[in-house]
């Protein structure tokens, strides 16, 4: 369970992972303000939004932030000053019935996909083709510089899902390979 | 070409970006209209809120418009400009381009066809060079036919090797080759980059120098044949041969290289009766040897570090001096004074091998305060679009010594805020705390040699801490928790006390 | 006091808005950590986020916070700050803020609380003046006690008088008095503004000099006696007795004139033994003829157009004094270059009296560029408060020339947007594009006579056809045009078919 | 009628103030172009919205402005590069039924109200007082200015809605005036 009430207060826990670093924090709200224990540090917060930005002032034991955070891929990426972080929070539910890496392994075949927007400039492998890791299989053009797609690991492709001209978005599937 | 001195009464602005941004605002300053052009893509794009007047020139793909002579000409005419400033990149280095404006009366605002074509400048330059005891780097000026001819050139110079685009500059169509077997791949991106960049697929071969510095030395030059250099400038923090970080004056420079630099630049300029703005560039050594590099008949992206050490805005000099006004400084009376630095700030990841990074702007904060200038053109919900550099603003601080320069930048970097899209203000926030850069100890190879790209703790100022209470914040305040059959969202406040059965 | 010097660690600066981020970018810069104090109506003032630490110290009404002298010094003592920066106004001026700092081994930046309370440099600066052919503007010192005694020494000085708060500056607190008859009304909103601006209701009254320009020289002096001076600023273009434009060097000072009055103004601080930055005002007649006015023992809001003709940053050179450190700088090596101007932006509404003008920033673009400053701390989406100076940002500029400055001000003007609130951008706008202050014709009393509120055609730039496009479109496009019994709303477009039974 | 249909295209007809001048404008769209007549003057206009600022980028036969635009008091304020301008925008409706000045005229009573928003200094009046045009009623401060707020006109104090220290809004009715 995510929460718990404790003498009339609502608290939430979440377990925590920034930059290889796992922690569990406990956080709790009274009259506006949070209590924040991060492991066995406590810290007091007032918080305020930023209007129209949708940016954070925090001020943490009378420290000063101004943080913004973005959801991506299941994470949150936090900017503050400059310094971007990016962290994942489980409750207690989600903590319990997480099992390792459960996606995306023993699959079958591979997808190489658009790392950022582009246009493609050329497809340098064909359908039925062997190829092995690393082999550039798409080159993909943005803001001038051309980018190399490699294979991330070896097989045959399946299945070619673009063609030159084509104008593609980022994480855009480009290519399958059956890593059979 | 001698024209009575008359400034021009209106202008067009071949270019995009914050570069049109510059120009125009250096043409308001002066009291000359301002023609912009625009492609598909740009129609919201900034440079034209910064213009007088505005021009649809064709479909977004620079060779249909940024780079499409005829149209960019007829604009020129039907709107009336006496001349075309082409910033930097796209035509500002095209000879057919320059040419064109010149046939039809337009001035172009550079140092003219011939100049650029001939590339007499080039030529004398390493003319001059070699009486001075600056050596040109071994490397052959004739384009490429094919991958043979490439790999023979290599043997004969030794690897490591670097394949350049001819009509180049700004690092595309650029690849460095250490063995034979890359070559092939190398060649084939260098020339679509060439061919993407600038209309034209030509690429050379040269030795390539390892872990060099890169300096260069800024001139201007009337039509009357008075000239000045400005100093120079260093620019070796790059990525994919690609400037990132530059500076003025260079830590590696004493007064006695710089006058030798600045004279020999002079002396090349003379030789080949070059005018307008330019900029010799030259590779200093491990050992201390410099070579002449390339000459870069144009403005460059890091105009803005030798403006703020002498006072003199660049970009004024070059329309003043194409209107046919003699130059109104002379050397002795150019003493750049303190230190200047710019960050280029490009819509690229650095955690992510400095991919480009598309996306709507959601949010913009510039840094601003003492001695701190933003050159810039994006506004926040704007869209970057993906067929351009992706150069979306530089920050620029001037201090009396380099340490003064660097403390404001880092300051100004920490205030700066560009949330939608990756950009490059955390690896110029790392570079300006790192000791080595802090030092001085640095070349080309810097990025490859120290940067990783994921900042540990101790370049970190920020406790991780507060990354964390930031996180949970946002996650337990989160209003983004769709109920199912409910008509709006609900808090996880709320929530919890649902699931907790607490009402 | 003689300590060595060292850097202090930690300061609080005892201020808001642009001078509280102004003094925290400096600390910044300087690696010194920043502690800032906030009422509770400025929670979300920007000048949290420019800071390291951030202390509440009470309610909005400053009497009850930022001149709250017992809380101020309570937190710099909390967060273990060794120095405290008043900024400007609040507590800039009162000796018994410097007092209590000292009393309680805070350093604080300034001159000191005997310097401050015994006017010293004030005093010396009459004498040192009358001996040097400056004179003195007849005038009481004494606050005044009541009305009649304010009509007596009017009568003895002769109309125009002027009464100005005791512990003042700024404008506030000041009244020009023509007559007797308008003495009552002016003394006590006079009175009454003191008190609520310094917490002190003091008054006096002098001689009025109709027309005057007012000029200022700033000087620095550290703890061992050396001391120099900056060059003059002329801040003539005032409301209400209060600056809207300065600027650095005055069009109406040359190379004599400027010795004349830096080594005057120095002479009355090294007979007071003065230290840290501080500011001789003198006004100039129609005649030509210098008065001594002022002293100002602290750091003037427009203090930035000095440091863009001089290279120095003048609240670092204050925190470094403090700290104990000689003065680095040499008479002879201050050469002011160039020329620098600086507007107010003020949420006043210029084209009804200059009324404050409260409200959210809905939308919000600085200027930027080539040689433009901006001091700021309002951002998009802020609610300015009611409580405090309507002061929201000051803008910069510098040239080669006066006219490159205003050429360059002028432009930035134009770039800057601010909505949601009134602003004094477009009476500056009005003022830099006017002949008069072109030509460096004016005056104190320059707005009385020239400015209407209501720019004509000739200041325009923009066509009125254009406005009325903007409406024309706006009012088409408006989707708030709610229809009865519908859930959302219609466009004009719609609306209008279905009137002509379109659809 | 506001608008009528031309050859299938829809054009709308405003009449126009604007700095005291009198005009005549005819609006029509076309493939996202519009086509506008002032008085005999015509113009191409290209529009586009900036995203977030609710700004308009204008490029009018070429040249180029940016405008906001926002409504006060039945007027449109617009302002472009700085300058600002006052329109209003009658339909024909709204033109052949406006009467001149029809509004505020013949009233009884004045209000005097708030010209920005402030702290209520101190009440220079009292109710059922004679006052004459310029009488100072109330004093407002506001960012630490002291600003006088005068009767309009010559009356009896009929009410006074405020006292010292209230916290007033801009608009908001401190005293009103019998003008019998």
């Amino acid at each position: 369970m995510e929460g718990y009430v404790k003498k009339g207060r609502r608290v939430v826990i979440y377990y925590a992972s920034i930059n290889g670093r796992d922690a569990k924090i406990k956080i709790e709200k009274k009259n506006d303000m949070y209590t924040i224990e991060i492991d066995d540090r406590s810290y007091v917060v007032d918080r305020q939004h930023l209007e129209g930005s949708g940016a954070l002032s925090l001020v943490v034991d009378n420290k000063c932030y101004e943080a913004s955070v973005t959801r991506s891929d299941g994470a949150l990426l936090v900017c503050i000053s400059g310094e971007k972080f990016e962290v994942t929070l489980k409750d207690e539910l989600e903590y319990r019935s997480a099992s390792p890496s459960a996606r995306h392994t023993g699959l079958e075949s591979e997808e190489i996909r658009a790392p950022m927007p582009g246009v493609v400039v050329c497809v340098e492998v064909e359908e039925g083709q062997r190829v092995s890791a690393g082999t550039a299989a798409v080159i993909v053009e943005a803001m001038k510089m051309q980018n190399e797609i490699s294979a991330p690991a070896g097989g045959t492709v399946k299945q070619i899902l673009v063609r030159e001209g084509d104008v593609v978005d980022s994480r855009q599937v480009l290519v399958v390979i059956d890593r059979g | 070409m001698k024209r009575k001195p008359e400034l021009f009464k209106k202008v067009l602005v071949a270019n995009r970006g914050e570069i049109a941004v510059r120009v125009s605002r250096a043409l308001k300053e002066m009291g000359i209209e301002c023609v912009c052009v625009y492609s598909e893509a740009d129609r919201l794009s900034s440079h034209i809120a910064f213009a007088d007047e505005a021009y649809s020139i064709g479909p977004a793909p620079a060779t249909q418009s940024y780079l499409n002579i005829e149209r960019i000409i007829e604009t020129a005419k039907k709107s009336g400009c006496q001349a075309v400033h082409p910033g930097y990149g796209f035509l500002a280095e095209s000879h057919e381009f320059a040419r064109a404006c010149e046939d039809q009366g337009i001035v172009f605002i550079g140092p003219g066809s011939k100049s650029i074509e001939q590339m007499g400048f080039k030529t004398q330059a390493r003319k001059i060079m070699k009486g001075s005891g600056v050596p040109v780097i071994p490397g052959g000026e004739e384009p490429l036919s094919d991958e043979a001819e490439a790999i023979t050139l290599a043997e004969k110079f030794g690897y490591p090797v670097i394949i350049k685009a001819s009509a180049g500059g700004g690092g595309k169509g650029m690849r460095i080759v250490r063995a034979a077997g890359e070559m092939k791949s190398a060649f084939k991106t260098a020339r679509n980059e060439a061919e993407s960049a600038f209309g034209n697929p030509a690429i050379y071969i040269e030795k390539y120098i390892d872990r060099p510095r890169h300096i260069e030395v800024q001139i201007l030059a009337d039509n009357y044949g008075s000239m000045v250099y400005l100093g120079e400038r260093e620019c070796s923090i790059q990525r994919r041969y690609q400037k990132l970080i530059e500076e003025s004056p260079s830590p590696a420079i004493d007064a006695k290289k710089r006058k030798l630099l600045g004279e020999t630049a002079l002396k090349a300029a003379e030789a080949a009766g070059y005018r307008n703005a330019g900029t010799v560039e030259f590779i200093l050594d491990q050992s201390g040897r410099f070579y002449f590099l390339e000459v870069n008949t144009r403005l460059q992206v890091e105009h803005p570090v030798t403006e703020l050490t002498t006072g003199i805005d660049l970009v004024k000099e070059q329309i003043r001096i194409a209107s046919g006004f003699p130059l109104g400084i002379k050397q002795k009376d150019i003493k750049p004074e303190g230190s200047a630095i710019e960050c280029r700030i490009y819509a690229e990841d650095p955690s992510n091998d400095f991919l480009p990074s598309l996306g709507k702007i959601s949010r913009l904060r510039n840094p601003a305060g003492p001695w701190v200038r933003m050159e810039n053109y994006v506004y926040e919900g704007y869209d970057v679009p993906v067929y351009y550099d992706p150069l979306i603003a530089k920050l620029i601080t001037w201090g009396q010594t380099r340490p003064e320069a660097l403390a404001r930048m880092s300051r100004a970097l920490e205030e700066y805020v560009i949330e939608g899209i990756e950009t490059t203000i955390p690896f110029h926030i790392w570079v300006i705390r790192d000791e080595n850069f802090r030092k001085g100890d640095f070349s080309t190879s810097y990025i490859d040699e120290h940067y990783t790209g994921k900042p540990t703790d101790e370049h970190r100022k920020v406790p991780s801490d507060v990354a964390l209470i930031a996180a949970a914040i946002n996650r337990v305040e989160s209003t983004a928790v769709p109920k199912k059959g409910s008509t709006g969202t609900t808090n996880r406040w709320k929530d919890t006390s649902r699931r907790e059965g607490v009402s």
